[in-house]
């Protein structure tokens, strides 16, 4: 939940920015429902495809959402998987929506290897990894090689051929290589990638290097100049509510427990989450209101929260700062008549307008607990949860 | 004394018109800040609470000579705006501003001159205690005093003000460096700072999971600093994150996770805190001993 | 004839880029026959209009190609214009052929201003120059504002704001300088360009700023990667021999004398001009066959030469380096059979392989003069050329 | 004695095995140059006219330390050749390459280590008459002797070695620093190569129209150059160029015509010729008195 935030595309969509960029890709085609599989197949002509579910996870392989499959029986699997939930070791019990499959024609390839462009916060810097061993083996492997780009100098070819040397590529690769990486980084850099990703990048006998995935992650807070990227968000990739409190300018994290969150900060949401762990409970889901928001958005919010039906007692955590505690509290009290008595609501208010926000709370006849004391408001919402 | 900024600390603020801007430096101001005006692109040669508005810090610069710069300019212009205090020669510059394209911020960590310090972007700003507040922190919090306070978490911080205030330590200055992943000064600097002010006497320092900053800052510790410090690392529970594909695995290695952070920490003398609630305590009680 | 190599833009090119860049231009319509003329004028559906002959040369107002007309009247301004050729003080006196007018609806400005981005050879980078007087004064007024660019740091929007204000802008205008300049500079980048000048640049009362005009052109060899630039190269506003040699990878300079000039390399083209004029001559012509020729392409360059009516003698002045001495007497004699007795040739050959070179011309019977010094050969072509 | 260059000068070829690579390194070697090795990235490990291919010039330098390397590699690669070269620790390039990008040249300058000398681009190269050729300069005009040669022009280069040679003065080093708007040694770094080596006693420039280089020189000259100069500017009689709308205008103002430059040049105690032919001559002359 630190993470920085980023939109996450698709298979299909990085290996068509990849190709837009000179980078090789398979001959690939995107089918979104199975009447469409014949013309691709007519498109591919290969009698062996690999069919590709594309979701917003990794470890596609062992859920059987990437097969190889006879192009004879390319529709019968299409029809098996579109429509479906594929659950893999980095989705949730629930799985992501199969919407649509990439058919691929297979790349035969001499080998496979790692390389990714990606924003390291110690470096302060993009960092160029390159690993001859790719695929799932790649944080197992050796290594890989690493570049840090300096900023004003950017990256230039001969450095990715330096780096092809370093990893022990030779012949007509080792060229292939420095105009495959210089590629790879001015599309993280054009794209405000935060991580582009090629695993595994195939290199086939004649030298030449064809992405066999494809994985990118645009920086949210550069969208607002790259409308064309955003345009590509899926969100049905997403928990629903999660996106319905990004509609609203909210930021929403599912987790599995019973104790719905309402906080400010992704600090005191991580601080609130070791809080409740603590006191031996589990929160069901984070909703960060941030700074600047309104008393009809925290209620809005404290719905959102309580739609899930998981949710024993909603725990509301704020210090104020730019935030204020009264709005916080009329937000709460517009929010407590709907809730209703079935969800109890425990409210730690502290900071700017503190006491004005209690006394609201107090008048308002707030069936809930208030406290100041943060250990002691993690400590009401699990017990209050273990009573509910 | 203090860290960064004082009483005669004289403030300039850019985005200053905006509705930001106002109704912080109106915040600042009645806290006492030296703000000595402002900037905001042609309004230049107007006023805004009382104080002159310029159209360029260069021209700001000319006729107030202010010793730092707070940003409250919307996220597209930032970069830009850290950009032009530097280009004027001012020395510390606090942005305020959330929501920058990393991508700028990495233009900025390149260009920015040796003679200004950055400080944010994405943060609640820096604050000494009783004499000059920078930022969006709530004012009536803090109270002066002996403890130095770094945090990389908004809201955090303000937890470990008011508890140092609460056991009658006070701070003397506090400083959110934010959390975006390019960011102005660090936990090293800021370290630094305290470890080099006689009125600093004890050092919180609030981490969160994620990089490995909390690792460098305790490498640091180890050799340079001798005040106790007391931190806490908030993420012990969350989830790990499935972001960054491979490519964090293979740059991070084992790091970045809270347990490593504390065990780093703990390992260079830190006292580190389970629960966020108990960095006052804990840090009055080293101070005691 | 040093100047840097350029691909140069029309107008309305030019503005469809800096709309392209979000800088403003005036609404306008480009039209090629009188029969698009109604279309146009229901486009911009405004009473006056502003026609603008599309040649690549200035001073067009004085000559006629900008004029402000009633609607009512440009069909029959665009049949006088169009097919027709243009002459300015800045063309030859055969003038450009206008084959494509631009139809604008006039902008009230408050004042005109100069900017422009342009490469300078002695800062070793870009400069952006901004005037606070533009329009045909620029020259004699106020000497613009100046900024050198730092390549790696680039432009930024403050660097345009303090521009403005050390001009004298102020209000609205001084922000949306900063934008304008930044977009400016972005496009001379993006485009590779040497030059990107906006004359005059029209404030409008309410701070927004309008191109009136727009000059652009390209660094030719940056043309491998601008493939969407190249493709709007106009041949017909070149001289006709100018296009073949280039299709040819030659270059070629028209000129106004009688004199035909191969030559190698722009600095002995130079000094070949500098001689001939010294001995009382005048040029017709240059063509550089530069480096790696082979004598099938000198004899061509040779036809092409005299394929110019005024040319009375041709002088051939080569000092070889990469090129070698031989290959050019062989093209030299390829050519000499069609050019017959009526067209002397003066030829001067030294450097690689300059033994050889003489030789084959002896044995193959030359019927001209040869000599390996410098100014003989000038003065020789000039003597030729005053008895033809 | 010479400048830059010599006979123990060891050169690598970058673009060995091109076709302009393979012919120019076969006529250095016939000169006398002692050409190490070569780059082409995918031919490490082969060898090309007996001597080895490494497929980085960071592989090169460990067996080979070249002092210099000659670049022929396409014009679209040749800006990161340079850079290759340099981030190598190679103290001279010379890239013959023309046709490449301004803006490429704009990165190189900016981008190019102090510790790195690069000539040209689209320039014929450095000679050591005698000792060694690093360009596409025919090798049989040169012959060693006291002058120093600067050019911005190929050809016209040539043209002022044969004379020198003709009348018996022979050459120290000739540069040509090539004609391209952003390049690398310029006038002034030559002159005080030249006005440095004690070989060295008189200096021939060949300037063009355009810019304002040759006005530049004549500054650097009247203050710290005593030995002899001759120099022709070409162009005198070159319609003006219409090119760079009013910018150019605005930028040089008057400079940058033949007539300004011849003006510079002489009120700076140079010797300027009107015909191209006789530099040798004059710098004869002057060397006599």
């Amino acid at each position: 939940m630190v993470e920085e935030l980023a939109l996450r595309l698709h298979e299909y969509q990085a290996k068509a920015l990849f190709a837009a960029h000179g980078i090789a890709t398979p001959p690939g085609v995107v089918v979104t429902a199975v009447e469409e599989v014949t013309t691709a197949l007519a498109k591919l002509a290969t009698p062996q495809c690999v069919v590709k579910a594309q979701i917003h996870a990794g470890a596609r392989g062992h859920a059987g959402g990437v097969r190889v499959v006879a192009a004879s029986e390319v529709a019968a699997h299409a029809q098996a998987l579109l429509g479906t939930r594929l659950v893999t070791r980095q989705t949730t019990a629930s799985g992501l929506p199969i919407d649509a499959l990439l058919i691929e024609a297979p790349v035969t390839a001499a080998s496979e290897l790692y390389l990714a462009c990606v924003l390291d916060r110690r470096a302060g810097a993009r960092v160029v990894l390159a690993g001859r061993q790719g695929g799932v083996g790649v944080e197992e492997g050796a290594k890989p090689a690493s570049r840090i780009i300096d900023t004003l100098r950017g990256f230039w070819p001969y450095e990715g051929r330096g780096l092809a040397r370093e990893i022990g590529l030779s012949g007509r690769a080792v060229a292939a290589f420095g105009e495959l990486v210089t590629a790879l980084v001015g599309l993280a850099v054009e794209c405000d990638a935060l991580l582009v990703e090629i695993n595994p990048l195939m290199l086939r006998e004649d030298g030449q290097f064809v992405a066999g995935d494809g994985k990118i992650e645009i920086d949210d807070n550069a969208l607002f100049r790259q409308a064309t990227l955003e345009a590509l968000r899926d969100p049905r990739q997403s928990d629903a509510k999660d996106e319905e409190a990004r509609g609203r300018g909210l930021q929403y994290i599912s987790l599995d427990g019973d104790i719905g969150c309402l906080v400010n900060g992704a600090g005191l949401a991580m601080a609130t989450m070791d809080l409740i762990a603590q006191a031996g409970g589990r929160p069901a889901n984070f909703l960060d209101v941030g700074g600047g928001t309104t008393a009809q958005k925290v209620a809005e919010a404290l719905r959102l929260l309580a739609r899930d039906a998981r949710v024993k007692v909603v725990l509301v955590n704020i210090f104020g700062g730019i935030v204020r505690c009264d709005l916080i509290a009329e937000g709460v009290l517009l929010a407590a008549a709907d809730l209703g008595r079935a969800l109890p609501i425990v409210v730690r208010l502290v900071g700017t307008r503190e006491k004005e926000g209690r006394r609201l709370l107090a008048e308002g006849g707030l069936l809930g607990d208030v406290t100041q004391d943060l250990e002691e408001a993690a400590q009401l919402a699990v017990c209050r949860a273990q009573a509910a | 004394m203090s860290v960064l900024i004082h009483k005669e600390t004289r403030v300039l603020c850019q985005g200053f018109t905006g509705k930001q801007g106002t109704f912080h430096c109106q915040q600042a101001l009645d806290y006492g800040t030296d703000i000595v005006g402002g900037v905001t692109p042609g309004k230049g040669g107007t006023r805004h609470l009382d104080r002159p508005v310029f159209d360029t810090v260069a021209e700001a610069m000319v006729v107030l000579r202010p010793d730092a710069s707070v940003i409250y300019v919307p996220a597209p212009m930032a970069a830009d705006a850290i950009l032009e205090a530097a280009a004027a020669g001012i020395g510390l510059v606090v942005c305020i501003t959330e929501g920058i394209p990393a991508a700028d911020m990495l233009r900025v960590k390149a260009l920015l001159p040796a003679t200004t310090r950055l400080i944010g972007p994405n943060c609640p700003g820096i604050i000494t205690s009783g004499e000059c507040k920078i930022g969006i922190m709530p004012g009536p919090i803090h109270k002066a005093g002996i403890v130095g306070i770094v945090s990389r978490s908004g809201t955090l911080t303000y937890e470990a003000v008011a508890q140092t205030t609460a056991e009658g330590l006070g701070q003397t200055t506090c400083i959110g460096i934010g959390g975006d992943p390019i960011h102005g000064l660090g936990f090293i600097d800021c370290l630094a700072l305290f470890e080099a002010d006689p009125a600093t006497r004890g050092i919180l320092l609030v981490g969160e999971i994620g990089g490995v900053a909390e690792e460098d800052a305790a490498d640091y510790i180890r050799a340079h600093v001798k005040k106790p410090v007391v931190a806490y690392v908030a993420g012990t529970t969350a989830p790990p994150g499935r972001r960054m594909g491979h490519a964090g695995a293979v740059i991070a290695g084992a790091l970045g996770t809270a347990e490593a952070k504390k065990a780093a920490l703990r390992a260079a003398g830190v006292t580190v805190v389970d629960s966020p609630a108990r960095l006052g305590r804990a840090l009055a009680e080293r101070l005691a001993r």
